[in-house]
């Protein structure tokens, strides 16, 4: 059976050397495998698609990090879903360090529930807010107000945020939001905004986007900002300016002090996880630092 | 006769010309008035009088700078009281300026207020642009593009035939109807004028076959004016569409993205050429128009002659109130109308009619799927296909839209009205285009 | 008209010349288990665009070639239509005349050789039968 | 271990040395499992045969004789001998008007023509229909035995013939039929028996 | 006559795709455009039928005399890798423009088990040279034409929201089922 | 990676066949039966062991830019001993799994584990990677066969399995289509779709 | 006064519904039910209230428990799906084989899909040719209709089975067609609705009147039925039959009017439901005369469903403005 081994080994072996030179130019050509990195880095990312990062998806962040790695800087990039943890982990592959973020979280700056600002009109289009701020003020008729169909509820891939039934307003759920702002862009009104978590996430936020003059903006709803402009004189950070007859508080500058929260004739403040007030006095200054 | 129509779909909702036979009444000057500084395609006008101001009817309130623009005249006698925001007819608040109304009415200087008709046309053609373009004449037929614009016909462009839109296709909407049978020889002078600022010698008024006593007349009067026809069309919608008209007329149809210019016409709506009229004859701007106010409830349906910037309410209460089971009120026809949210909104350049829709009629069908029985494909006047573009709209396929032309649609609404499913096509083929419009807007710069 | 498009990243940006090295993926890749499967399917190629306006490129840039469908479709029949037609025909008319299979299948491969020349041939004159350009 | 580098000699080097590994080796099991191969194809034919034939004596493959129908299609013969006497004639034949083309069955006819049983050899048939034209599923193929194709005409009753068609598989009825029919044909063109 | 039957035979009745379990990867994998499936189905008929000769002229001229059919798989599957890069090389160096168009236009044409199954099950069957031919070509046709279908199909189904569960790989799996349920009533058409 | 994970792993949530879809051409023209698809699975967990055992073990010797192709041709060394011992051996078995036999060699499974794992593991970890992910793909072929058997042809493993009623001549009135080609699909798509729901389950 | 409505124009909309078409679809199919009960007795009846009852079913337990959606079994299109499939299979079908077929029907072609009018196969062939393939006995052994069919009740297992004029011409038995007049009444064997052409023509005929379909697919179908098989025919009328008995046999009149005419499953422009029409045509031609099945109707229109899709993207409706785009 010599018979068969010679020429198979001999073709066979022909053929590998054929292979071989072909393989050896092409390769020398064209042959690349993706830098092993972009799968590793990728396998660290939470993998959600958010678009957080403000790339198409988790893979082309990756090969953005890995490309800025290869550049020495990746300061600029960040993937909020996945946090401070998650980008340690990715610079540690990467061989850089990465510098921790406030983490942030998505608030909702309208509180014109239906309560507050009761309907004037139905609205029967498309159940989206998009269609609806296109078509007309909104059922409420304030210009700025959210709308309650929840475009928002819907993008938000991390099951962060319900419609409250009662109020008509999008809730947002502090321990699943990871501030990708994806409803930040899905709001036809821009009304969520993402703000520093602050210290055991307290938060003290204008909760009102209406920029009409208090008169007008009181006619649509109970609790909007009038522009009275109280607040910014009361605060002694500084951290409120008024614009476009709306108050505005810079999440960097406020020291959370809530002096202004009481100060606002139509409680359009928020304060978010504070422990409950002290029954105190009119005008009595609250206790400064929580 | 021959009865003239455009091909490609359309369709054929009840009429309802309810208030076909009530003849045209004046309605009085409302206390207060809110003149919105933007009635017209394009860009705001800037107001020239400043709060507590004493204006005149017919006083040039506003100026409409821009090429696309128009000018703005006081409705009224008075003091303006405010130059703020007030709900138009979408809800949102705009910039108006208030006039608080005299009892008596002082008229502006030179305008002649006497009815006597006046024929000869004395005036040159830019004479004739110039004068519309002071009185802030804008098309009556909805788009309320500045007439003037549509005058200024750009070099090389040659237009031959003047199309008079007395169609009147929406449902309900009789305001063209009256005023082509009240006010025949007036418009009829003004079709001249605007025949002499194109430089054309022929025009045609296209008329639906459901106001055989408006072909009549007109035809009759049209003796008088050489060069001017009547064309019958088949009841229709939406006949009155520009495109549609001039293929019904002509057949000829304007390609996509161009202007019925780029086939040798121009179209004006039969409002627009009495309200020329009385800007070149008379000197008399453009601050009211005959509206509409009907519905299958209303006590009674009229035809009013209002001024603009009267809140909307004053021409229901002329009407007999709304009534109690209103569930929708429309500004404009049922078809391409626009639901109010308030009726504080006032009348504007633009405003045909109002329309007040029973609870039952107002609320939209339950939305299924899309069954793809190609209705709104066989309908669509433009001959796209709205369940695709909707659904590209939807899933946000922008550059599909695009490839299938969404930016052709006329949003004439045949589709949402004839989808057995009820799907909201119209609502995404607007967004749909507004994105696209952006789009191709962006890549242009 | 329909417009193809590919991502790409420069490599090298001269005057009147921008190399674009794009990724060819195969069909497998485009499906998602490529991590798994790795036979050949992705290829780096370098493309030469001299239609980018004019505009300035550095390596490293991301940009998107365009290329109209009218082009793409011209390579498919220059590419790969062609020979084939040249290789069934050869072999049909080849069978008339060559009894002996194995000469036959050499003949009709070999029909390939010529065509491949004649293109070498006439590749500048193809250069402007493939437009490509850079999206702006 | 340090990585081999990927010079054109290493290259060319390992593709060669493997590609040598790969043919010894493989023809190592070539050799191996050939005599199993071929056992098994012998195995098959001869159960086969034995299926469709008494019992013999002779060498039967050796009797084998080939009728080349056209290019590509033959019947096989085999001839059955026991004490040197003719006991039978095995006839492998074909059919291509199958549901789903060409299929082969070997047939045993009796030296006086009569048939002694049919068995199946490859077939695509669909499992469930035509497939029970095998003895092993269903009792089709038994309506066969021990009838003469002289007077038991091969064709389905819905033709006019003697056979009991498969249900709902008269196409793959027809085509045995016709297979039978070619087998005995030539059965009777070769007059029985070996010459 | 009988190119017709085997080209009806291969490209319809035992469509590769649909009722020979050939090529799916590709067939599921390529882009869901209808334009990238006609380019592809073209350039997998060059290459299909290229294959075949050079792999019927080695087994026939090589294997065969030598008796060394069992290096059937080895030599084919590096013969027609061999090739596949080949045709790229030779694109590349004589029109480096239609080979960059190339690349922007498809996807990688690589050695499937389409191709590979294909030089083998011609060599099973037994076809000479120019049956051989035919075989492959009517299955390279059938292939393009079934991804044509397919990718308009799914072009379709782009614009339908399918339930989240049954899109992507799933559903194409039903649509490629119930086509080759309709592919059945081709069933001996020949 | 703990061994025992990296040898289930292979089980579901890294199936080759229900959550990877590769190699899809034999698993679904090999499921018409439990035992065709147990006979493939072997056979391919058979080439996919040895050849991993292989490769990891001369993974050094190799260089880069042959790798694939050295790759491939250990592949095919034993994808070809495959052939011939089943063709000896198991002749029934073999003329079922036809061409699908040679085609191991571009199975995705087989290359992407040589690539990915044992290319760059140790020899002991691409042995049980190979049988892990050999042990998924036989698991998906005999799940899918089985399904298909039953209802295809009212058996189990060739055994009678008494669901359906019989028709006249006492055979059972089985669903043919699950054992032809359209069936496979489907059953093959539902599986997928169902797979996916477990995993997201577990998740 | 209750609160303004608002949305997008246009206010008004058709009183025209999903719903309302499906009915006028079954009642269009009753007088072809009722002359099927005539032949066929309580079996077609049997049949068509499985099949509706299984669809229904399906339809609700899978929105229901899978999709986890509203239900939509209220827009009638899965009792169409059910008619249409019972009018395709044998009055002797057992029950449990009718309910697989509804399962497929349903939960494979329609509700995999998403439902109601994304699904790109007709339900009712993909469940007719699911069945026909797995239970090739049952699915094409027709009882013989008699007139005292009807009252036989439920007789129906040991009816005698007979062959259908198209099985008879796959026999190459011309002698034994049946004539004309039997055929349009539809005495003769075969399935439920294909029975009766002239039945079918009266339902087909208010169908075109409520406009639920246009005259498109039926006509360019019929057309090149008539074309193909007159080709076929004139060339050799000894072995083909004549256009008339293919138009009056089989499905063909079902296929045309009835399920080719699925507008989710059928072409959108006129253009284009011209050339599927056509299609269709040829493909039942094609299978009848050369293929293995008797029929060929429901393959053709399921080929041609495949083709839909293409047909849409290529055939658009004609746009304004086109024809003088570069005028
Ligand atoms: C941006 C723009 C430019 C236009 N330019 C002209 C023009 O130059 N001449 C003209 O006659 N009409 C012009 N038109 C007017 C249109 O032809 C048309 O009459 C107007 O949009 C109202 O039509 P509608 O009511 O059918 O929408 C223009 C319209 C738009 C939106
Ligand atoms: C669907 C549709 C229907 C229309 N119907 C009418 C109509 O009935 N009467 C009319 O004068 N204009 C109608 N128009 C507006 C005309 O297209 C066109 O803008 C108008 O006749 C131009 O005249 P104007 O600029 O004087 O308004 C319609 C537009 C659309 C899109
Ligand atoms: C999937 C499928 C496979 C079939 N396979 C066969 C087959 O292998 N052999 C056969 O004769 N008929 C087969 N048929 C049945 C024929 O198409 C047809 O029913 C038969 O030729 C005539 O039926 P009869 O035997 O009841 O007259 C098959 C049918 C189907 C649906
Ligand atoms: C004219 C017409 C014909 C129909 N034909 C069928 C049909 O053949 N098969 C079917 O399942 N449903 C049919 N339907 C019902 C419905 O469209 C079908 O169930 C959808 O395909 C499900 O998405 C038909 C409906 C209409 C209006
Ligand atoms: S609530 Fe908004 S920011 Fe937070 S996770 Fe959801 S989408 Fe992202
Ligand atoms: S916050 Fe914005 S997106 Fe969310 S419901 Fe309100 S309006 Fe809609
Ligand atoms: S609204 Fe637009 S898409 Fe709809 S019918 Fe009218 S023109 Fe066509
Ligand atoms: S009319 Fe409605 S249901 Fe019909 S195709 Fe258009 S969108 Fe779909
Ligand atoms: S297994 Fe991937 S193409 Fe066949």
């Amino acid at each position: 059976m010599t018979n068969i081994i010679v020429p198979a080994v001999v073709s066979l072996g022909s053929i590998g050397l054929g292979a071989a030179v072909i393989l050896y130019f092409v390769a020398q050509k064209f042959k690349v495998i993706e830098d092993p990195r972009i799968d590793e880095v990728e396998e660290n990312l939470p993998g959600a698609n958010c678009g957080g990062c403000g790339y198409a998806g988790c893979r082309a962040f990756a090969e953005t990090l890995v490309k800025g790695a290869d550049q020495g800087d990746i300061s600029a990039l960040n993937c909020p879903a996945g946090g401070n943890e998650t980008m340690a982990n990715v610079a540690k592959i990467l061989g850089m360090v990465a510098e921790a973020k406030d983490p942030q979280i998505a608030v909702l700056r309208c509180s014109g529930s239906r309560a507050n600002a009761p309907q004037k009109v139905r609205y029967d289009g498309p159940q989206t807010c998009q269609f609806a701020h296109a078509l007309s003020s909104g059922e409420s008729g304030c210009p700025n107000g959210c709308l309650g169909l929840g475009d928002c509820v819907v993008t938000c891939l991390f099951d962060a945020m319900y419609m409250d039934e009662e109020t008509g307003l999008p809730v947002i759920i502090e321990d699943k939001c990871v501030a990708c702002g994806a409803c930040v862009k899905a709001c036809p009104r821009v009304i969520i905004e993402l703000r520093d978590k602050g210290k055991k996430s307290k938060r003290i936020y204008v909760s009102c986007m209406n920029t009409e003059k208090g008169a007008l903006s009181r006619k649509n709803c109970t609790v909007s900002c009038i522009g009275c402009g109280k607040c910014v004189k009361v605060c002694p950070h500084d951290a409120i300016t008024m614009e476009n007859n709306i108050a505005y508080i810079d999440d960097v500058k406020c020291k959370l002090c809530r002096k202004c929260v009481p100060e606002c004739p139509t409680a359009a403040i928020l304060e978010l996880n504070f422990p409950p007030r002290k029954e105190k006095t009119e005008g009595e200054p609250t206790p400064a630092e929580a | 006769m021959k009865t003239f129509t455009f091909t490609l779909g359309g369709i054929h909702p009840e009429e309802n010309k309810i208030s076909e036979h009530s003849p045209v009444e004046r309605l009085e000057i409302p206390g207060q008035l809110f003149v919105p500084i933007t009635q017209h395609l394009g860009a705001p006008a800037k107001v020239l009088v400043n709060k507590g101001d004493q204006v005149k009817t017919g006083q040039l309130i506003a100026r409409g700078e821009a090429f696309i623009s128009a000018n703005i005249h006081a409705p009224g006698t008075g003091k303006v009281s405010k130059i703020d925001v007030h709900p138009d007819q979408s809800g949102y608040r705009k910039t108006m300026v208030v006039i608080d109304v005299d009892e008596t009415e002082v008229w502006e200087d030179g305008i002649d207020t006497g009815t006597s008709i006046i024929r000869s046309i004395p005036y040159a053609k830019e004479e004739i642009i110039q004068k519309i373009k002071e009185m802030g004449i804008v098309g009556l037929g909805g788009a309320t593009f500045p007439t003037h614009v549509k005058l200024m016909i750009p070099d090389g462009k040659k237009v031959e035939t003047l199309i008079i839109n007395g169609v009147e296709c929406e449902p309900y909407l009789t305001s063209d109807h009256r005023v082509m049978l009240e006010r025949a020889e007036e418009m009829l002078v003004g079709v001249q004028i605007l025949m002499k600022g194109l430089g054309v010698n022929r025009a045609v008024i296209g008329i639906e076959k459901n106001k055989p006593d408006a072909i009549a007349h007109l035809s009759t009067m049209a003796a008088g004016f050489p060069g001017i026809e009547v064309a019958p069309l088949m009841v229709k919608y939406p006949q009155g569409a520009e495109k549609q008209l001039i293929k019904s007329i002509l057949n000829r149809e304007v390609p996509s993205g161009k202007l019925p210019l780029d086939v040798g016409c121009v179209v004006s709506n039969a409002g627009t050429a009495l309200a020329v009229y009385e800007a070149v004859q008379k000197n008399k701007p453009l601050i009211e128009r005959v509206v509409t106010v009907t519905g299958k409830n209303v006590k009674h349906p009229c035809n009013l002659l209002v001024r603009v910037g009267t809140p909307i309410q004053a021409l229901i209460d002329k009407a007999g109130g709304l009534p109690e089971n209103s569930g929708k009120v429309i500004s404009g026809g049922p078809m391409m109308g626009k639901a109010l949210n308030t009726l504080e909104a006032p009348v504007t350049k633009g405003t045909s009619g109002i329309l007040v829709m029973q609870q039952g009629e107002s609320l939209r069908k339950e939305v299924q799927n899309c069954i793809r029985c190609a209705k709104c494909t066989q309908v669509c006047p433009m001959g796209l296909e709205p369940y695709l573009l909707a659904q590209e709209a939807k899933l946000e396929k922008w550059d599909m839209a695009e490839a299938d032309k969404v930016m052709d649609c006329i949003e004439c609404g045949s589709c949402l009205y004839t989808c057995p499913s009820g799907r909201p096509l119209l609502d995404y083929i607007r967004v749909g285009k507004s994105k696209v419009g952006n789009i191709i807007r962006t890549r242009k710069n | 008209m329909d417009i193809i498009e590919h991502p790409g990243v420069v490599v090298a940006a001269g005057r009147d010349l921008v190399k674009v090295k794009i990724l060819q993926v195969s069909a497998c890749a485009g499906c998602h288990a490529k991590g798994a499967c790795t036979m050949a399917d992705m290829e780096e190629k370098i493309i030469d665009v001299e239609d980018f306006g004019g505009r300035q490129y550095k390596a490293g840039d991301h940009v998107t070639l365009q290329m109209g469908k009218g082009s793409g479709n011209r390579a498919i029949v220059m590419g790969y239509l062609v020979p084939f037609l040249l290789m069934v025909a050869a072999l049909i008319t080849g069978s008339y005349f060559i009894h002996e299979e194995g000469i036959l299948a050499l003949v009709s491969i070999s029909v390939l050789i010529p065509y491949f020349v004649i293109l070498y041939l006439r590749r500048d004159k193809m250069k402007g039968k493939f437009v490509i350009r850079i999206k702006s | 271990m340090a990585k081999t580098e990927s010079t054109f000699t290493n290259m060319v080097a390992t593709m060669v040395i493997i590609m040598v590994l790969a043919g010894l080796s493989l023809a190592g099991v070539v050799n191996l499992t050939a005599d199993a191969i071929a056992k098994s194809e012998k195995e098959k034919m001869e159960s086969a045969l034995k299926e469709v034939l008494p019992p013999f004596d002779n060498d039967i493959a050796a009797t084998r004789k080939e009728v080349k129908v056209n290019e590509k299609d033959k019947l096989v013969l085999y001839f059955a001998k026991k004490g040197g006497e003719d006991v039978g004639v095995a006839i492998e034949t074909f059919t291509n008007k199958g549901f789903s083309g060409n299929f082969r069955i070997m047939v045993g006819f009796r030296p006086d023509g009569t048939i002694i049983n049919t068995s199946v050899l490859e077939h695509h048939e669909t499992p469930g229909l035509g497939d029970k034209m095998d003895v092993k599923k269903s009792k089709f193929p038994n309506q066969f035995k021990d009838k003469s194709p002289a007077d038991f005409k091969l064709q389905v009753k819905k033709d006019g013939g003697s056979v009991d068609a498969i249900t709902a598989a008269t196409i793959s009825s027809r085509a045995f039929c016709d297979a039978v029919q070619r087998a005995y044909d030539e059965f009777v063109k070769q007059g029985g028996k070996q010459q | 006559m009988e190119y017709i039957i085997i080209f009806i035979g291969s490209a319809f009745v035992s469509n590769i795709v649909l009722a020979q379990f050939l090529g799916i990867c590709p067939f599921l994998g390529v882009s869901t455009k209808v334009g990238t499936a006609v380019g592809m189905g073209t350039a997998v008929i060059f290459v299909m039928t290229l294959a075949t000769i050079v792999t019927w002229l080695i087994y026939y001229y090589l294997l065969v005399p030598f008796h060394i059919e069992f290096l059937q798989t080895i030599s084919f599957i590096f013969i027609i890798a061999a090739l596949v890069q080949m045709v790229e090389i030779i694109l590349k160096k004589s029109v480096p423009s239609l080979y960059q168009a190339l690349g922007i236009y498809l996807p990688l044409i690589t050695t499937n088990c389409a191709v590979l199954g294909i030089a083998i099950l011609t060599i099973t069957k037994e076809y000479n040279l120019m049956q051989g031919v035919v075989y492959t070509i009517s299955i390279a046709v059938g292939f393009t034409f079934a991804i044509i279908l397919f990718a308009g199909i799914r072009e379709q189904l782009e614009l339908t929201e399918v339930p989240k569960g049954m899109r992507g790989i799933p559903i194409a799996l039903i649509i490629t089922g119930i086509l080759s349920l309709a592919f059945m009533g081709f069933a001996n058409l020949v | 990676m703990n061994q025992w994970k990296n040898f289930t792993k292979g089980f579901l949530r890294e199936n080759p066949v229900l959550v990877l879809i590769l190699g899809t051409c034999p698993t679904l023209a090999t499921s018409t039966s439990v035992s065709n698809g147990l006979g493939m699975g072997l056979a391919l967990t058979f080439v996919l062991v040895m050849s991993n055992l292989v490769i990891a073990s001369i993974k050094n010797l190799i260089p880069g830019k042959v790798r694939i192709p050295a790759f491939i041709l250990v592949i095919a060394t034993f994808v070809t001993i495959v052939d011939y011992v089943l063709k000896g051996y198991v002749p029934a078995l073999h003329k079922e799994l036809g061409v699908f036999i040679p085609l191991i060699v571009v199975n995705c499974i087989v290359l992407g584990r040589a690539e990915a794992y044992a290319s760059k593991n140790s020899v002991l970890s691409s042995i049980i990677d190979g049988f892990g992910m050999g042990f998924g793909f036989t698991l998906a072929l005999m799940t899918l066969g089985g399904i298909r058997e039953i209802l295809g042809a009212g058996t189990f493993f060739g055994m009678k399995v008494p669901i359906f009623p019989a028709d006249m001549q006492g055979n059972p009135k089985t669903i043919l289509i699950f054992i032809l080609a359209p069936g496979a699909f489907l059953v093959y798509g539902y599986l997928v779709a169902l797979t996916n729901r477990l995993k997201n389950k577990l998740n | 006064m209750s609160l303004l409505t608002l949305s997008g124009s246009p206010h008004l909309q058709t009183d025209r519904s999903v719903r309302g078409i499906m009915f006028d679809v079954v009642i269009a199919l009753i007088p072809a039910l009722l002359v099927s009960m005539w032949f066929f007795g309580l079996g077609a009846l049997k049949v068509t209230l499985v099949a509706v009852i299984a669809c229904v079913f399906f339809e609700w337990l899978i929105t229901k428990y899978l999709l986890k959606a509203a239900s939509t079994v209220g827009d009638g299109s899965a009792i169409v799906t059910g008619i249409l499939l019972a009018f395709n299979l044998p009055s002797n079908l057992p029950a449990w084989i009718i309910i697989v077929g509804a399962l497929v029907s349903i939960g494979v072609a329609k509700m995999s899909f998403g439902g109601l009018g994304k699904n790109p196969f007709n339900p009712a062939l993909v469940g007719r040719v699911f069945l026909l393939i797995s239970f090739p006995v049952d699915m094409t052994s027709w009882p013989v209709p008699r007139f005292e069919g009807y009252m036989s009740l439920g007789g129906i297992t040991d009816a005698i089975t007979g062959p259908t004029p198209l099985a008879l011409l796959k026999a190459e038995k011309l002698a034994e067609l049946p004539g004309y007049v039997d055929v349009l009444l539809g005495n003769m064997g075969g399935c439920l609705g294909e029975v009766s052409a002239a039945a079918l023509l009266l339902g087909a005929l208010y169908m075109l009147y409520r406009k639920v379909i246009t005259w498109h697919i039926p006509v360019s179908y019929l057309g090149a039925v008539v074309l193909f098989s007159g080709i076929l025919w004139l060339v050799n009328p000894g072995i083909y039959v004549d256009p008339l008995f293919h138009l009056m046999t089989g499905g063909i009149m079902l296929g045309a009017f009835y399920m080719a005419t699925d507008m989710v499953t059928s072409p959108m422009s006129k253009k284009g439901m011209l050339l599927f029409g056509f299609g269709c045509g040829i493909l039942t031609i094609l299978i009848r005369v050369f293929g293995a099945y008797p029929e060929g109707v429901s393959f053709a229109i399921l080929i041609m469903n495949a083709f839909v899709p293409l047909i849409n993207k290529y055939m658009k409706p004609k746009r304004f403005g086109e024809a003088v785009q570069n005028g």
